[in-house]
């Protein structure tokens, strides 16, 4: 079709990748570092402690009422000012993904937890397991069985936010795009719809596979 | 803290704050329609429509709205269709939702036990019957915090509309931040308008839950 | 509890009920047999039949109850009368008339096309508590007389309310299904059924998901029933209650009916084949000290 | 030193630097600090040909690099670009994510209370740029039509002024509102002329119909607030750079492949930081 | 299934299993009595106790059935002595050595401090099926052995693999418990119990959620280890299967012992008590015509 030369100029694919290597990277970092945020998070949340539990509220509630962009710009903007935060846009991207994915994550966590039905403690207890033994042998194996297909869709959630990162200025794979749009409007006056079009498919790629793993952990372990 | 710059600007939030939501509100309602129809697809096996809803319910789930938009917006018009920023928004947030719509109300009716059929089967009612005294009540029980959760969602993603020029929350701030560098005031404004649309809709949602959780109970 | 359901069967009550039935124009015990002659039933992915060539009278009046290790497809069976399951042979009658003929072309799957008014003079009580959950206790009972048969809702109500008072649950009456006990659950469902006015009553382990104090209750309403000679088919693994209740006992196994006895009681104290022998013992216990 | 890289090999440190340096310094790094760590940070476009931009390579060109490579050849460092949108430009100073911006900064009285402004380089006034069917030749004929302006700019706060009536429709990016415009999404597009006189000669179809609104504005490097060292430097280097009319070779070099002879250099360059 | 079962009551192998136990150093009938004096437990959030002045003697080597309507304290009963509830008066004493005392002040929920030696020497199987999903069958029977008994890996396995052919699942070693049947999950877990030669065992329920044969299977295990002589106490509604075993009966009722018998058979067929008389009454059916 006219126009689709473009994605064969020199560099132009290698730049779309390394855009979405930044993308992937971002989200990479963010998911990475979610997981033992989430961890921490889901422990606390299932403390007693009221003081904790109306803290976790708070932080769950606001994380997941404001819109990941309205966060971002927060971070960006907000923080700079208020508390003289020095993060780059990259930065804040990742503060933000790690804050919301942490709490997402953390209630994941907590409902894993909180799912294992008491007598599996009872069985613990009554063969003689210690409670670290309890939770180490029997109860994380379970959670981790039902928190894990859930994980990864978060983490599929995950990489498509990081496309909000360009509204921060961070030069990933749309900016990437919008530079290569730009630098080649003159030759390529339709080239918005091709890069556009391969970036929608880049994510895809990206993303298709988790959502894949998660569907298939979800159906093997559906059982218990 | 800024009183003057809050109190001058703070309309400009209420109308933006109106855009938010008419974009979310149409694209919802397409979202829930388009997710019945992909759910009865899905749910009657038809056979090529059922592919077809497969590799869409596939696209829609695994890309950003962002970059739906971008294409839709700026990408489309290269084939001659030229359709307005909102119709893009509205377009776009219903093919993000149509899919999380689709898989929260066939949740809802797969849950309904077949006893729920034989029993109605047993008792006489005729297949219309059943399904509108019977199954559906029950599917929309166990489907309302699905789509509860898919509203509030859309509404949050539809935060990025402002990428193709639409007078939404986001935009404003950014417009804000952009002319009068009085980040923390617009950042209040942001904050306080997100949470004035949200909460509202989290709250009824929560009710809805209470009130029809006869089905999970 | 128990004190109320002694006092549910007491003579009075029982007369009440039976008059109930009659006066309201009810089909009990009027004398309408089933009939099953050389059933068979295949399911759609089986590779054989599970239930052969099964010939069996159902006489108006009396309890038939069906017995049979897991598997054997006593299920099955009432599901085929329920009109839930196609046939692929044979017939069944009620009351002389044809309601389902097997054909060995037929379909094996889905249900069979039956006309609302003869889907209510079967009735069914399932295992699972299968009550709407989105409909209050007088709502479910309610239901099928008011949409299915267009009566009132006022006459409904009132008989509704009649039913509930049978069963020891006229106080339950606006409550929701979630709210009850599972054996309360399942007595709704039977007045449920018994408000359509079934000329008989069709019991698939009513009392299997329950607690022993709650399987008393059901079963104390299904004796009830049975004392007014309500024509109903059971199956239940409850002996002391089959043996209590039956008139007719029989016996099926891999599809097959191995024994049938219009004798309860002999066949319980005295079976005649190898089988039924086998079968009864797996519910006696022996110390081997 | 881990963060990743896109088309720009000069930002892979900047994670690294953003992640782990001194989070709370919004202050501005001194001259020395500059010097000693070897780069020096510069906000530029990386989507507003010829003045900043990526080319087909992925290197950052134009009128503001050239000027960014020189100055730090002087301070004796490599520069280290920054991608920025227009409504950024503030914001990158004043939470001190780079040293200078040198993206086609307008100078103006809002701007001048938040950041510290050099001595200009560039003057521009406005243009519009219409399509050939409709060419907008009159501010006036703008009213109750829609304009498409980038967020941030001088277009944007000079039409949300003085002409209330003109719909502003605003774009995060360069290249989505030069979108737009090719998609008739809006009836003119408006910023500075010497942009848009660039973009009409480029693109068929396109003409500036207006070339000149609104004052003439200065476009001059911009540092944070305070940070007079680095901004003398700025200065110094502008006024010396001007002994040897280094911005005209800028201009000849950037400029005038995309313009050619239909503008005069004088009506844009401006030498020594003098008008 | 039955034949299997059957096969395995046969002397031979009965005399294996015993073998067994004292060969593998279990304390199998050794006259280690359980003793439970004034036991009194409250819930945290209850105002007033569930178990009230309890004296029971559980003596070596006999099985000891607890009766009694639902909520009369059965299961709290069993859980206090496993060590899962904290007790607020009396104590329990095991072979002489007291393991648990109640102090009234003390607390009223948690579970009781017990070493993790004290806690092997009590099993319990639940009615629940509360093997570890995560675990192979053969992995959740030499877990406990392994790392609380710190036992060489080899030998649990065989032990396990011989615990496991006793209850004739040995072929399903490695399945895990979702591919099993609810009766075989029971048996396994019994098998997790039992490999660590508790003195003794309480059962509570064991086949509340089961079918009718897997019942049987699991029941003719539990008469199996009563036949050898492990000390068992159980709570059961299967009255057959409570006539058939118990050595002593102990009716509970609101918290209260309203019977104990040493005549099992006796409390069956002459109950003492009015209570105890209306509790087998439950038990039985009757029609009225
Ligand atoms: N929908 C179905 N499709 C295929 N096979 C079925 C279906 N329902 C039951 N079967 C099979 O038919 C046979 C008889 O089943 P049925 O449920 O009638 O037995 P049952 O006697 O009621 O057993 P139980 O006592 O366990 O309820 C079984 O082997 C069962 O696996
Ligand atoms: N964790 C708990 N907290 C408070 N009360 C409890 C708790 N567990 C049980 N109870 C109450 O204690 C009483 C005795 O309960 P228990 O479970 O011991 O009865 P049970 O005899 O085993 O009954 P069932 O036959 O139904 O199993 C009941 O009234 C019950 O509601
Ligand atoms: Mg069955
Ligand atoms: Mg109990």
């Amino acid at each position: 079709m006219q126009g689709a030369e473009i994605l064969l100029q020199p560099g132009v694919f290698p730049r779309l990748l390394q855009g979405l290597w930044v993308t992937v990277w971002i989200a990479g970092v963010s998911v990475g570092l979610s997981v033992p945020v989430g961890l921490l998070v889901g422990w606390l949340m299932t403390l007693r402690n009221p003081l904790i539990r109306i803290l976790m509220r708070i932080y769950l509630d606001f994380i997941r009422i404001m819109p990941q962009l309205a966060l971002l710009f927060i971070a960006f903007y907000g923080f700079a000012q208020a508390w003289g935060w020095n993060l780059d846009a990259t930065g804040a991207c990742v503060l933000v993904f790690v804050l919301w994915g942490g709490a997402e994550l953390g209630d994941l966590v907590r409902g894993a937890l909180e799912s294992i039905p008491k007598s599996q403690y009872e069985s613990s207890y009554v063969l003689g397991l210690s409670p670290w033994q309890t939770f180490s042998r029997v109860i994380l194996p379970q959670a981790v069985r039902r928190l894990l297909p859930a994980s990864v869709n978060l983490a599929t959630r995950i990489v498509k936010t990081t496309s909000l990162a360009v509204l921060l200025g961070v030069v990933e794979v749309i900016k990437v795009g919008q530079q290569i749009i730009d630098a080649h409007r003159f030759e390529f006056p339709t080239a918005t719809l091709w890069i556009y079009g391969v970036i929608f498919f880049m994510y895809f790629i990206v993303c298709w596979p988790l959502s894949i793993v998660a569907r298939r952990l979800e159906k093997r372990w559906a059982h218990d | 803290m800024d009183w003057a710059f809050i109190t001058h600007y703070a309309p400009y939030f209420v109308n933006a704050g109106y855009m938010t939501v008419f974009i979310s509100f149409f694209g919802v309602l397409l979202s829930i329609v388009l997710g019945l129809l992909c759910a009865a697809v899905e749910i009657a096996r038809i056979p090529v429509l059922y592919q077809i809803v497969r590799a869409y319910i596939e696209l829609s789930r695994n890309t950003p709205l962002l970059v739906q938009l971008y294409f839709l917006f700026f990408g489309l018009p290269k084939l001659g269709v030229v359709w307005s920023a909102e119709t893009c928004a509205i377009v776009g947030l219903a093919f993000l939702g149509g899919s999380y719509m689709s898989e929260a109300l066939r949740g809802g009716l797969e849950a309904v036990p077949g006893v729920q059929h034989e029993s109605a089967q047993v008792l006489g009612f005729t297949k219309a019957q059943a399904f509108t005294h019977i199954i559906l009540p029950q599917a929309l029980s166990t489907a309302i915090p699905g789509v509860v959760a898919n509203v509030i969602f859309l509404v949050k993603e539809s935060s990025v509309v402002s990428a193709i020029a639409l007078a939404d929350v986001m935009y404003v701030t950014k417009d804000l931040i952009g002319m009068y560098y009085d980040t923390y005031e617009s950042l209040t404004l942001l904050i306080i308008t997100y949470l004035v649309i949200l909460l509202p809709i989290s709250i009824v949602g929560t009710l809805l839950e209470r009130r029809f959780d006869y089905a999970r109970r | 509890m128990t004190e109320q359901i002694i006092q549910q069967a007491e003579p009075t009550e029982r007369t009440e009920l039976a008059e109930r039935t009659e006066s309201t124009g009810g089909n009990v015990s009027t004398g309408k047999n089933l009939e099953i002659r050389h059933l068979v039933k295949q399911y759609a992915n089986a590779d054989k039949p599970v239930l052969n060539d099964i010939t069996l009278t159902v006489p108006a009046g009396k309890v038939t109850v069906v017995l049979g290790p897991s598997g054997s497809g006593k299920s099955t069976l009432l599901r085929t009368v329920a009109g839930l399951e196609p046939i692929q042979g044979g017939e069944i009658a009620l009351d002389g008339e044809v309601i389902a003929r097997g054909e060995s072309g037929g379909a094996k799957s889905g249900r069979q096309q039956r006309s609302a008014e003869l889907r209510t003079r079967v009735g069914m009580v399932f295992q699972s508590y299968d009550l709407f959950p989105n409909k209050t206790v007088l709502g479910n009972i309610t239901l099928a007389p008011t949409i299915v048969q267009k009566r009132p809702k006022a006459e409904a109500e009132r008989e509704a309310l009649e039913l509930l008072g049978r069963v020891g649950l006229a106080d339950r009456r606006d409550a929701w299904p979630h709210e009850l006990s599972g054996g309360q659950r399942q007595r709704v469902a039977i007045c449920r059924a018994l408000i359509l006015h079934p000329e008989i009553m069709l019991f698939d382990e009513v009392t299997a998901a329950l607690d022993p104090e709650m399987v008393r209750e059901v079963l104390d309403v299904i004796v009830e029933l049975a004392d007014q000679g309500l024509t109903m088919m059971i199956v239940t693994h409850e002996m002391a209650f089959a043996r209590a209740i039956a008139d007719r006992i029989v016996l099926l196994d891999g599809g097959h009916i191995v024994e049938q006895s219009d004798d309860a009681e002999r066949f319980f104290t005295d079976p005649q084949s190898e089988r039924a022998k086998q079968f009864l013992q797996t519910f006696q216990f022996k110390r081997h000290e | 030193a881990c963060g990743p890289t896109a088309s720009t090999p000069s930002e892979a440190g900047d994670t690294a630097s953003a992640n782990s340096g001194n989070t709370s310094a919004t202050k501005a790094r001194s001259l020395d600090e500059i010097k000693k760590s070897g780069k020096i940070k510069v906000a530029v476009f990386s989507d507003k040909a010829p003045f900043g931009y990526v080319d087909k390579d992925g290197k950052y060109q134009g009128y503001d690099v050239y000027f960014a490579e020189q100055l730090a050849k002087d301070l004796g460092v490599t520069p280290e670009y920054t991608s920025v949108d227009p409504a950024a430009r503030v914001d990158v100073l004043t939470s001190n994510k780079v040293d200078l911006v040198l993206a086609n900064f307008t100078v103006t009285d809002e701007r001048a209370e938040k950041v510290d402004f050099a001595k200009p380089y560039m003057k521009v006034a406005l243009g519009v740029v219409s399509p050939d069917s409709k060419v907008i030749k009159d501010v006036n004929e703008l009213k109750g039509k829609t304009l498409i302006i980038a967020k941030g700019t001088t277009a944007e706060t000079y039409f949300g002024t003085n002409y209330p009536d003109v719909k502003l429709q605003k774009y995060d990016q360069y290249a989505d509102a030069y979108n737009a415009l090719l998609d008739g999404r809006g009836d003119a597009f408006s910023t500075d002329n010497t942009e848009v006189l660039a973009w009409a000669k480029a693109n068929k179809g396109f003409t500036v119909g207006i070339t000149k609104l609104g004052d003439t504005d200065t476009i001059a490097p911009a540092v944070q607030k305070g940070n007079t060292e680095l901004l003398n430097f700025v200065n110094d280097e502008i006024v010396k750079l001007g002994k040897d009319n280094f911005f005209h070779k800028d201009y000849q070099q950037t400029l005038e492949p995309v313009y050619g002879d239909e503008v005069n250099p004088d009506d844009i360059v401006v030498e020594g930081g003098e008008l």
